[in-house]
């Protein structure tokens, strides 16, 4: 019974998300636009039906909410961090690799979490090996944080690691 | 306002001339692959600042389009069958 | 500001011409490869400046989407031939010399000259433009160049139709076509990226056929969408069903000509001439051509890719266990 | 010049030195490793910036969210494509510069 509204829940979330998206690329204020628009939207709702749903991760929203301020912040130090070592004419860099272990569960928390990392202050994910990331840092004097933004990818999937802190 | 969009638009477009040295220079092909990326987010802003400067969000679709496929390249370059692997083995067959 | 937008004129026409030189002189073919990706992308601006966003959008999916893999893809079959690099011959000053003449002096004062002396032609006729605004509103659509694809000139189209098929029936009888990617699967991230960005794509591309109707996109916009949308699956780790090697595929890539064919046929039934529409009939003859065409040339332009006759494919993977790299 | 026009001027001339700075770093930066930070960070936070400057300039909500979709869109792409590469770099045996 549960996992029946459950399908219905993420049914209806992609539905919408279809329909938004054509809201927003077509204006969709003219009716014929749905004779294009309805066999459009059937088929990316097929391409993602066969899409492996063996994982059941959903957003959290104040996760989220939570996320977003840290993430733009985190990218904009990161942005003037990468362009400070460029433009400094002692090309101040000292990269290393270190490993990281992950707690994050695989599928889309863990993807998450290493396209976060590559767009974090001086870390770049640079391979996977089973649980343990290898991140790549400019910087092997600087802690990367890495805890904290693992916390808020676990708080943002509902995933126990992230909920009591 | 116009003419800020173009002045930055001009100068992106200067810095992906500028970046192609990368794409000469290599040394491998990693390096060239990865300047080709770095071109690809610069087109975006700058078909972005055109679209605006002409008031044609009709370009900002072109923008779209590249958002969505500049990973595809890259992404065939790490999925590809190994061409260095196989020619070594061939070539020891066909040197001529 | 105009001065600004000459300037960006003058550095993109510089640009894409050294770039052009470039990239046919490379003796490394990676490194043309790149070049062209590189080349696509400036040129896809180039069509931007010149107004022909049609075309911008056509390039961008193209040469972004398509070209790249196929050059690549293709670039793994020259096995040897890329060998050849590594050999460099002695090159003297000389040689050494023409292509930084050449790049740095005399394309970008060709490039200005040419456009001074353009600047100073008047523009005399404006073509067809007035005809076809005057006539879009019987052509069933209301961007022109769509009319003009569609409709007043639909002949071509049907002909660039039979051109794509030709294109395909031509290779595959070449070869017959090999797996294109590592049998191993890809990193979970580009699989999460071809999940996220699949349904996307496939949105993106039926609104561009929408738009098609009044503005800037159409049937070739989106069907190169659609086609990369294919390649970003396989590259995600998908596998085409076997079962679509056959008959279905050669229907799907066959169905835009096949459409364009019968319309012409029952027109020429009806009394007009092929490809006259009746006029209350236009709109919704053009919308069934575009709708059709567009799932043929994605069909068509994704088959190409792999770059020889699919029925071997599920033969060979068959026959093989999918760890073995020996097709080749 | 009104007031959205002044912070749109200054969210794009901010945006100048990032992407400055991703050019430099393809250019100046010893290895892969550290010329894709400068590819994933200091680009996508110049185009953030200069989606942000457009917001300011759009006429409706449709095209907020398209500059916002394009540029989520350029920054997991970015991201995804780092990855990637610096995966098979680390798969062909490139080894990362270090100052010792």
């Amino acid at each position: 019974m549960a996992a029946q509204t459950n399908l219905w829940s993420r049914f209806t979330l992609r539905l919408g998300g279809c329909l938004f998206l054509w809201w927003v690329l077509t204006g969709g204020n003219t009716l014929t636009s749905w004779i294009i628009g309805v066999p459009t939207i059937a088929l990316a709702l097929w391409v993602m039906q066969s899409v492996p749903q063996s994982e059941n991760q959903q957003l959290s929203l104040p996760g989220l909410l939570r996320f977003i301020p840290y993430f733009l912040l985190q990218s904009v130090r990161g942005g003037i961090d990468v362009a400070r070592r460029a433009y400094s004419p002692s090309l101040p860099l000292n990269p290393d690799v270190i490993d990281f272990p992950l707690s994050l569960p695989p599928g889309r928390p863990r993807i998450f979490f290493l396209n976060s990392v590559s767009l974090l202050p001086g870390t770049l994910s640079a391979e996977l090996c089973d649980t343990i990331l290898k991140v790549h840092v400019l910087d092997r004097d600087i802690d990367p944080g890495l805890n904290q933004l693992q916390t808020h990818v676990a708080r943002l999937f509902k995933h126990p690691s992230g909920g009591n802190r | 306002m116009t003419g800020l969009y173009l002045a930055l638009a001009l100068i992106l477009l200067l810095t992906i001339c500028v970046g192609m040295v990368r794409v000469l220079r290599g040394p491998t092909a990693t390096d060239r692959m990865l300047a080709a990326q770095l071109f690809g987010t610069t087109a975006v802003a700058i078909l972005l600042l055109l679209g605006q400067a002409t008031e044609n969000t009709a370009i900002w679709d072109v923008a779209l389009i590249f958002a969505l496929l500049t990973a595809i390249a890259a992404a065939t370059f790490v999925r590809r069958r190994d061409i260095d692997k196989t020619t070594e083995t061939e070539d020891q067959n066909d040197r001529h | 500001m105009i001065d600004l937008v000459l300037a960006f004129d003058l550095i993109l026409m510089t640009t894409l011409i050294s770039l052009a030189w470039l990239l046919l002189a490379s003796r490394d073919l990676f490194r043309a490869v790149v070049l062209f990706i590189a080349f696509g992308l400036l040129l896809a601006l180039a069509w931007t400046r010149l107004g022909a966003v049609d075309v911008a959008l056509a390039e961008a999916a193209i040469g972004a989407g398509i070209t790249g893999t196929l050059l690549l893809v293709g670039l793994g079959k020259l096995g040897s031939a890329e060998r050849c690099r590594r050999t460099p011959r002695p090159t003297t000053f000389l040689q050494r010399l023409t292509p930084a003449v050449l790049i740095g002096i005399i394309i970008p004062s060709v490039t200005i000259i040419l456009l001074l002396e353009l600047r100073q032609l008047q523009i005399v006729s404006s073509g067809q433009q007035g005809l076809v605004l005057s006539l879009l509103d019987i052509s069933g659509t209301d961007h022109p160049v769509t009319a003009v694809l569609l409709n007043f000139r639909a002949w071509d189209t049907l002909l660039e139709k039979g051109v794509l098929l030709l294109a395909l029936v031509s290779i595959w009888s070449l070869d017959q076509a090999r797996p294109l990617f590592h049998q191993e699967a890809p990193s979970p991230v580009l699989k999460g990226l071809s999940q996220l960005y699949l349904p996307i794509l496939v949105i993106v591309s039926g609104a561009l056929l929408w738009q098609g109707g009044y503005a800037p996109g159409g049937a070739f916009q989106a069907g190169a969408l659609l086609s990369a949308g294919i390649l970003l699956a396989i590259l995600g780790g998908r596998s085409l069903l076997p079962a679509w090697y056959g008959m279905p595929l050669r229907l799907l890539a066959g169905c835009g000509l096949l459409i364009f064919i019968l319309i012409a046929a029952a027109t020429l039934l009806a009394g007009n001439l092929p490809l006259q529409y009746p006029q209350e009939l236009a709109g919704a003859l053009i919308l069934l051509i575009e709708i059709v065409a567009t799932v043929s040339i994605a069909v068509i332009l994704a088959a190409a890719v792999a770059g020889g006759h699919p029925a071997e494919i599920s033969a060979t993977e068959q026959q093989q266990p999918p760890s073995s790299e020996g097709t080749s | 010049m009104t007031v959205t026009e002044i912070i749109t001027t200054m969210l794009l001339l901010a945006s100048l030195p990032f992407f400055l700075a991703g050019t430099l770093g393809l250019l100046r930066f010893p290895d892969l490793y550290c010329r894709l930070h400068a590819l994933t960070k200091a680009d996508n936070l110049g185009l953030g910036l200069v989606v942000l400057a457009l917001i300011f300039q759009a006429d409706n909500v449709q095209q907020i969210i398209r500059l916002l979709l394009t540029w989520l869109l350029v920054l997991i792409a970015g991201a995804t494509v780092a990855h990637l590469i610096a995966r098979k770099a680390r798969g062909d045996g490139h080894k990362h510069w270090s100052r010792q």
